[in-house]
């Protein structure tokens, strides 16, 4: 009998040594690049081609004063991704839920337009849009990278947030609106929750997408600073150096650091708020 | 008018506006930002593809096919289908690959799933470029792999993994595996467990469950994973030039080209119109075989 | 009509082809109970769902307090819904989606906190502040549902079969918890419900529908003793429904004449001729072995079953017909297949006119 | 590099730019003749060299970073030129970008250490007007004495059989094409567009030969390619890397021309800071100046000061001495041809497989 | 334990915390309709999760047809499930939802849209075909769902409160389909409903269950008549109950002593001075002007109402205690305020002994 028992659990279990076995793998894959970035990070060597030695000096290099470039660059495109993902996401979210919800004159249009950027050759848009800039007299800057990183992060926010939202969230927005809450605090206490898997990937890609553009970034930028990845692009040409990888570990670091104290941080608040 | 007419315009209005402003709210910013910032350019775009290519670069503002008749060289539809064999073939082991992968993470507890989602990001926030740097380093003639299998006597002399067919793809699927999965992740998250108890109870096993319920019921994940996956990889060039030795053109090559060195302006244009025109054409065949109305196909 | 808290007036709803609401008028005074009584599919929900605002009449007017509702969001109206399907936040605990309403007119904290605990014991769901809507069983979600909208103290209180899925004493209990709160509050409730008991225990009027028609709006006593239709007798409570003809009319008295025999009832309007129904509760039908005068309607018993507080005896009439009787008492001397003659008090019996609807049903 | 050695003083001026956000800087505000935009490569120009100019000038000179030459020739077309003070391009494109009307002709006299440095072959008379020469890079071939199959010593050797899957190449039309056409005997600039294909039809045996386009340096080190036709400062690198047990000759070519490139400053129409951008030019065509970027950055020159002032390791790199040094041609702008060019480039690679 | 169908031993469930079902012990032989009755909450779902594979047991056994259900997917047993929130497939039509479970088995097209319009006829949804589960009402979904079901032929089937959001009439004629259904095909049924009528009429036994423990498993009548436990006597129906000690034993005939007076009952296994309680059903109380021998039970007339069928007076007891009474007939003597001597047959009213949950309760 308690054989028998086992056998059901004993196939579960093997369907989940299976999965559990296969995401290792995929994780693995994906941190592969990863750890050999940083390890080349420690590579004796000018240029990151083969492995020469253990060094620390590109680190020691990084944070030297002289290099202050390469931290205005890096600080340069973590603001502009981050306020990227803010304003994509955000218009994101509600385009989607508007496209999803209402029946307009031009939707259809709307839809087709999304595509549009995810269609067309970045370089193709991007040379168009600094064309009209430039006729328009739109200074370059940070916010000419912006609204060009917005305009192929909005499509991906859009159509990831769309593939998410279904009939019942109407049920709960109208619950919500019947219990006297207004459209926007029914969009953020019930909306926004119920389709929050969608939120946070739209907010991911647009983050990825704006963190590792060059095109946008290049055409768009304005004459006194430029973003990482263009920086590393440009130094492509002879080879990527040890910084880079050093700059990229460290950024990593910086960024799973505070993702780690972040929610840490929101951890002890739920826990105190539970306690109240 | 009499005056109770004229009230009850006012109150129509009134009642207009009541439906309009929650539409204008959510549909508006994306509009907007469409319109300007694509749909313009876009004009601009196709415009100039009517235009002659500038000898000093540019464009010369003069009306011309010449951009359109150089497309009816066979090359790029050669070109093209190249590309379209290799988007389809990142597509569909990017779902393949990536819908169990979005499956797993989905039926995690919420907190343990964002964990698992934020883990899968965190590698691409490390540049593209040094990520396939790294793949090459990884797989060079003198690198770890290659040792690792000459000092275990596996091999004799080290193994050419460098711009071979399977490297590039490894590429291409791990640079977009995340554009697939997020989308598919949020919408399996979604899935009620009750309809696939519904379906166990009336007899449907595991597999029948998976085609019948869960596939259809997070379809537009699937559908949007295919558009952020199928499309973009359709005009990529970084990997295949990197990690394949760039002896092999593809429509993007061809377009960042006329953009770059041969600054041939009205030639990318029009190329760029001819991906819109089939991707819209795909887009179009999908709507009629999977009868979904009109383009909204998410 | 300036009195009316909520008033409907010739409201058409359409789905698509579907007409599901027809012509509707109706008039509900402030801090009146009324009850939506109907089949399933008639449109109950559609209506609740139109005067809350989420959904858009087809055409007609719907005004609550005095304003047009096509004026205002769902939220600026004082209306709260206890919804059919519950619909609570599943992102928030029972504590949270009670304190909702009170949390969005941003009231004190520790105010919140208190009403809440209030609602939850009001409802028997206290101590399970913490758990998500998930975690409860079918019958805890309602209760969570109706403790989240009563916390309001709406003017206005929909409520969808808010106590559907719940056992009998539960039931009982909200019941006089609600009724109490509707009195000392002076809440208007419009109420769905598919118990009539509870419909009939509650309710200052019903309303009946049908397919989209509102049939009658009365007090519970005026709807089960004089139905206005025969949809109506027939869907109330259980009724014998006889048809036949008038044969004689004597003052209020009618001599009827059915297929199933002569009988005798009360009613107006009727001349010798007229196609009439004859409407008579089980628990008003008497059998014995000889019939009083007017009355030939003779019943073979069928079946008797026990069912808790009543002994329920089936006779079948000659045509086939079967007839149903209640009685609190067993009769030991009533077997299966003993012949009775069926008869009643004529003022307990009730008339009704048919209707294009029944004629037109015959006529199939 | 050079970077370690910086003083006290020099880092403390780049403390002071370190504390200015990225974001801050954006905003361009502040005194606006106390800038310097430039637009160029990066990991090009010497740090200290840059923050000494800065001291001396008192000045902020800011750096944006070009992933293509394309790109400073889309932001010129585009209009786009005039949020830079200086820009690098390449000589192939002077004469587009003179034509175009996109450059401000430079006043010389303003940059006397280039008139007195700058060797004037290289700073060729059909440009001379519009650009300043910074750098430069010679396109030869460079095989694995040790591995190769064969002897190189002509172009036309590259198509040999025997080396199949053996080359490492640059890629771009416009790098390719002219070196069939000299292989063939041709003008390298030609816009014949029989010559053209007849040099399609070359590349196309060359390109069997092709193991793989681009940086191929590693591979050459590493031993998957034995022979590249590549730029002197990536040659540099593979042979310092190689060390002691170096085997790697720059092919002894008899006969046949190599290809001779120029990055160069112009000062796009329209710049803001333009006097600052002549110091600036001035500054960095100064012989000990240059000598000291090329000990950081080696890589061939037009500046003749400055590579005689440079460090004994730079002048006897063996990537940068060999014998034919004069035997070079030059990258024109071919004007319409170009088109001819790409569609042979694109039968190249689409035909291949 | 061979011809049990299905068979619980020392089941048990855990929701973390929860302890939602204590050492459950059922035996359901084939083609029985039982009903699991009990309040909201006290796991009546998770007791059909656990039979029908979705829940596993944190301990103890569940067998059906006579295998061990752990060792079988859900989709692996002939056990059908009409759930509680309908779960239908919100992308299929109707007809396909109910034409799922055949459709699984590969059956031939025809015979499938044969069988699916025969169902949906069954449930009266005929012409409903083509619509999806969202453009349905709250009662045309449930339908649906029992339709889904039914198709299947299982030999088991699962219902959660199938017809509660259904109105009466409609009710009754599916109660009866059912129950035709169940016998014709020899299906067993494990019910769940909270209309007792319903489940009185309907069940061959009935499982009183309560906070996870299984009170009582028998007959309707006996479960009405005898009920085992205060709580069930309290459950089922309504009850007056009245708590005591015995004073005097006779026979079967016992003399309580109550705060509210003195009363007579029947019953067996109590001595003098032991506590008890002793319920009386509202029709079985009677009052008059004076009280037979051996009651001494006064009460003053407190409310009266007519809810359709019944007339209903309530009493108050000197003690404050409120005690029912309902009867078919008005008696236009009685009016509020009035005394009366309230006694019944000592037959009809039963003796309860005290449990352990019961003394733990009274001792709060
Ligand atoms: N979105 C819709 N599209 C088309 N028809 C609909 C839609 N919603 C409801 N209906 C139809 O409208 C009619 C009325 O529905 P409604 O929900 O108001 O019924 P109800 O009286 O509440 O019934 P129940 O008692 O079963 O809940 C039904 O026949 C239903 O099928
Ligand atoms: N997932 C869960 N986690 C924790 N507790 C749960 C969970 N599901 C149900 N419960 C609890 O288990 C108990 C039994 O639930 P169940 O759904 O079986 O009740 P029920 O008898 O069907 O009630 P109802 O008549 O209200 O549907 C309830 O108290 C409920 O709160
Ligand atoms: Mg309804
Ligand atoms: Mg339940």
């Amino acid at each position: 009998m308690e054989q028998m028992k086992t056998k059901r659990q004993g196939k579960h279990r093997l369907g989940h040594f299976f999965a559990t076995l296969y995401i290792f793998i995929m994780y693995a894959v994906f941190y592969l690049p990863v750890v050999v970035m940083v390890v080349y990070s420690f590579n004796d060597a000018r240029k990151n081609y083969s492995w020469m030695g253990f060094t620390t000096r590109w680190y020691t290099k990084l944070f030297s004063f002289s290099n202050s470039s390469l931290w205005d660059t890096l600080i340069y495109s973590l603001i502009i991704a981050v306020l990227a993902t803010v304003i994509s996401t955000f218009i994101g979210v509600l385009g989607a839920i508007g496209l999803k919800k209402f029946e307009f004159r031009g939707k259809k249009f709307i839809n087709m337009m999304l595509y549009v950027p995810i269609i067309v050759p970045e370089i193709v848009l991007a040379v168009a849009t600094l064309i009209l800039f430039v006729t328009f007299g739109i200074k370059m800057g940070l916010g000419s990278i912006l609204i060009g990183h917005c305009t192929f992060c909005i499509p991906y926010a859009v159509v990831t947030i769309k593939g998410r939202i279904s009939g019942d969230n109407d049920t709960l927005e109208e619950a919500s609106m019947d219990l006297g809450a207004n459209r926007i605090q029914t969009f953020t206490k019930v909306t926004i929750p119920t389709i929050m898997p969608g939120v946070m990937s739209a907010a991911f890609l647009s983050f990825t997408l704006s963190i590792d553009d060059v095109v946008m970034s290049n055409m768009l930028a304005g004459g006194s600073q430029s973003t990482l990845p263009v920086m590393i692009l440009s130094l492509n040409r002879t080879g990527l150096t040890g910084d880079v990888n050093a700059l990229t570990t460290v950024m990593i670091c910086v960024m799973v650091i505070s993702m780690l104290i972040y929610s840490a941080i929101r951890k002890r608040i739920a826990k105190k708020e539970a306690q109240a | 008018m009499t005056e109770g007419h004229i009230e009850e315009q006012r109150k129509e209005k009134a009642r207009r506006k009541k439906s309009r402003l929650p539409m204008l709210a959510q549909a508006g910013p994306v509009s907007i930002w469409m319109i300007l910032f694509v749909t313009i350019p876009l004009l601009f775009i196709i415009y100039i593809s009517f235009m002659t290519r500038g000898p000093f670069g540019g464009v010369v503002y003069k009306f011309s096919l010449e951009s359109y008749k150089t497309l009816l060289d066979p090359i790029y539809f050669t070109v093209i289908l190249k590309s379209l064999r290799v988007a389809l073939f990142t597509t569909l082991l990017c779902l393949l690959l990536g819908y169990p992968f979005a499956y797993y993470i989905a039926k995690q507890p919420a907190e343990r799933a964002s964990k698992l989602i934020m883990l899968l990001m965190i590698p691409f926030w490390t540049n593209s470029m040094i990520r396939l740097n790294s793949w090459m380093l990884f797989f060079q003639t003198a690198g770890p792999v290659n040792n690792v299998l000459l000092k275990l006597g596996l091999i004799q002399k080290p193994i050419m993994f460098l711009y071979t067919d399977p490297l590039v793809m490894l590429g291409l699927v791990t640079g977009m595996l995340p554009f697939a999965v997020l989308p598919m992740y949020s919408s399996i998250e979604k899935l009620q467990k009750n309809l696939l108890e519904a379906s166990a109870d009336l007899g449907a096993g595991p597999s029948l469950t998976f085609r019948k319920v869960t596939l259809p019921l997070t379809m537009p994940g699937i559908v949007s994973a295919i558009i952020l996956v199928f499309i973009p990889s359709l005009g990529t060039y970084t990997v295949t030039d990197m990690l394949g030795g760039g002896k092999v053109l593809y429509i993007g090559n061809i377009i960042k080209n006329q953009f770059g060195s041969i600054r041939n302006w009205p030639l990318g244009a029009a190329l760029s119109v001819l991906l819109l025109a089939i991707t819209a054409l795909l887009i179009f065949l999908y709507t009629r075989f999977a009868h979904v109305d009109e383009l909204e196909v998410v | 009509m300036a009195e009316s808290i909520v008033s409907l007036q010739h409201v058409e709803k359409w789905y698509g082809e579907n007409h599901v609401v027809k012509d509707m008028n109706l008039e509900i005074p402030e801090g009146e109970f009324i009850t939506l009584l109907g089949p399933s599919g008639c449109g109950k929900t559609t209506t609740l769902r139109m005067i809350a605002g989420f959904e858009d009449a087809t055409s007609g007017i719907i005004m609550v307090q005095g304003e047009r509702v096509e004026e205002k969001e769902p939220y600026q109206r004082d209306v709260n819904t206890v919804f059919q399907n519950y619909s609570l936040f599943p992102h928030m605990t029972v504590f949270d989606n009670v304190a909702y309403g009170p949390m969005i007119r941003k009231d004190p904290k520790d105010e919140i906190k208190k009403r809440v605990e209030e609602m939850l014991e009001l409802v028997q769901m206290s101590g399970y502040e913490k758990r998500k809507p998930d975690a409860l069983s079918g019958g805890q979600k309602q209760r969570v549902a109706i403790a989240r909208a009563l916390i309001n103290n709406p003017r206005v209180l929909l409520l969808d079969e808010p106590l559907g899925a719940l056992d009998l004493k539960l039931r009982k209990q909200m019941q006089l918890e609600l009724k109490h709160l509707q009195k000392k509050l002076g809440i208007t409730f419009i109420y769905v419900t598919h118990d009539q008991e509870e419909a009939m225990t509650m309710s200052d009027r019903i309303a009946v529908m049908h397919g989209g028609n509102l049939l009658q709006v009365d007090t519970p006593a005026q709807i089960y003793n004089h139905p206005n239709t025969r949809f109506v007798a027939d869907f109330i409570g259980e009724s014998n429904i006889f048809s036949g003809k008038v044969a004689r009319v004597d003052g209020d008295l009618l001599y009827v004449e059915t297929p199933e025999g002569a009988m005798l009832t009360k009613g107006s309007g009727f001349a010798q001729g007229d196609e009439i129904f004859v409407s008579i509760r089980p628990e008003h039908l008497q059998f014995a072995q000889t019939a009083p005068e007017g009355f030939q309607l003779p019943g073979r018993v069928f079946d008797q079953v026990f069912i808790g507080t009543l002994h329920k005896t089936t006779f079948r009439a000659g045509s086939g017909k079967e007839i149903k009787a209640s009685r609190i008492d067993a009769d030991p001397s009533l077997g299966d297949g003993l012949e009775r003659q069926l008869f009643w008090d004529p003022g307990q019996s009730v008339a009704i006119h048919p209707t294009a609807d029944d004629k037109q049903e015959a006529g199939k | 590099g050079g970077s370690s050695s910086a003083s006290k003083a020099e880092t403390g001026a780049a403390a002071e730019s370190t504390s200015e956000t990225a974001a801050a800087k954006q905003a361009e505000g502040g005194d606006a003749s106390k800038e310097l935009n430039i637009y160029m490569w990066s990991d090009d120009i010497s740090e200290d060299l840059v923050s000494n100019f800065e001291k001396e000038n008192d000045c902020k000179v800011n750096f944006t970073y070009m992933s293509d030459n394309a790109d400073a020739i889309n932001q010129l077309t585009a209009g786009a030129g005039d949020k830079y003070d200086l820009v690098m391009t390449c000589d192939a494109y002077m004469e587009s970008l003179i034509k175009g009307g996109y450059l401000e002709k430079l006043d010389t006299s303003k940059i006397p250490n280039a008139e007195k440095n700058m060797n004037k072959t290289y700073w060729r008379e059909d440009i001379r007007d519009y650009c300043m020469p910074y750098l430069m890079n010679y396109i030869y071939v460079v095989y694995n004495k040790d591995t190769c199959p064969i002897e190189i010593t002509s172009y036309n050797d590259l198509i040999n059989p025997k080396l199949k899957g053996q080359i490492g190449s640059v890629d771009g039309a416009r790098n390719l094409f002219p070196i069939a056409l000299v292989a063939l005997g041709y003008d390298p600039n030609s816009t014949d567009e029989k010559e053209i294909k007849e040099a399609y039809e070359w590349l196309q045996k060359y390109n069997e030969n092709v193991a793989a386009y681009g940086s191929t340096e590693q591979n050459l080190v590493n031993g998957t390619i034995s022979v590249m036709l590549a730029y002197d400062g990536n040659t540099k690198w593979a042979m310092d890397q190689m060390g002691d047990k170096n085997s790697l000759v720059i092919a002894p070519f008899k006969k046949d021309p190599v290809q001779l490139g120029m990055d160069l400053y112009v000062i796009p129409k329209g710049a803001k800071h333009q006097d600052l951008a002549y110091k600036f030019l001035d500054y960095i065509a100064d012989a000990d100046v240059m000598a000291k970027n090329l000990d950081e950055y080696p890589y061939s020159c037009p500046n003749d000061a400055a590579v005689e002032a440079a460090s004994d390791e730079y002048k006897n790199s063996p990537a940068f001495n060999f014998d034919y040094k004069d035997n070079i041609f030059f990258q024109k702008d071919v004007g319409d041809a170009l088109t001819i060019y790409d569609k042979y480039y694109q039968m190249l690679k689409v035909k291949a497989q």
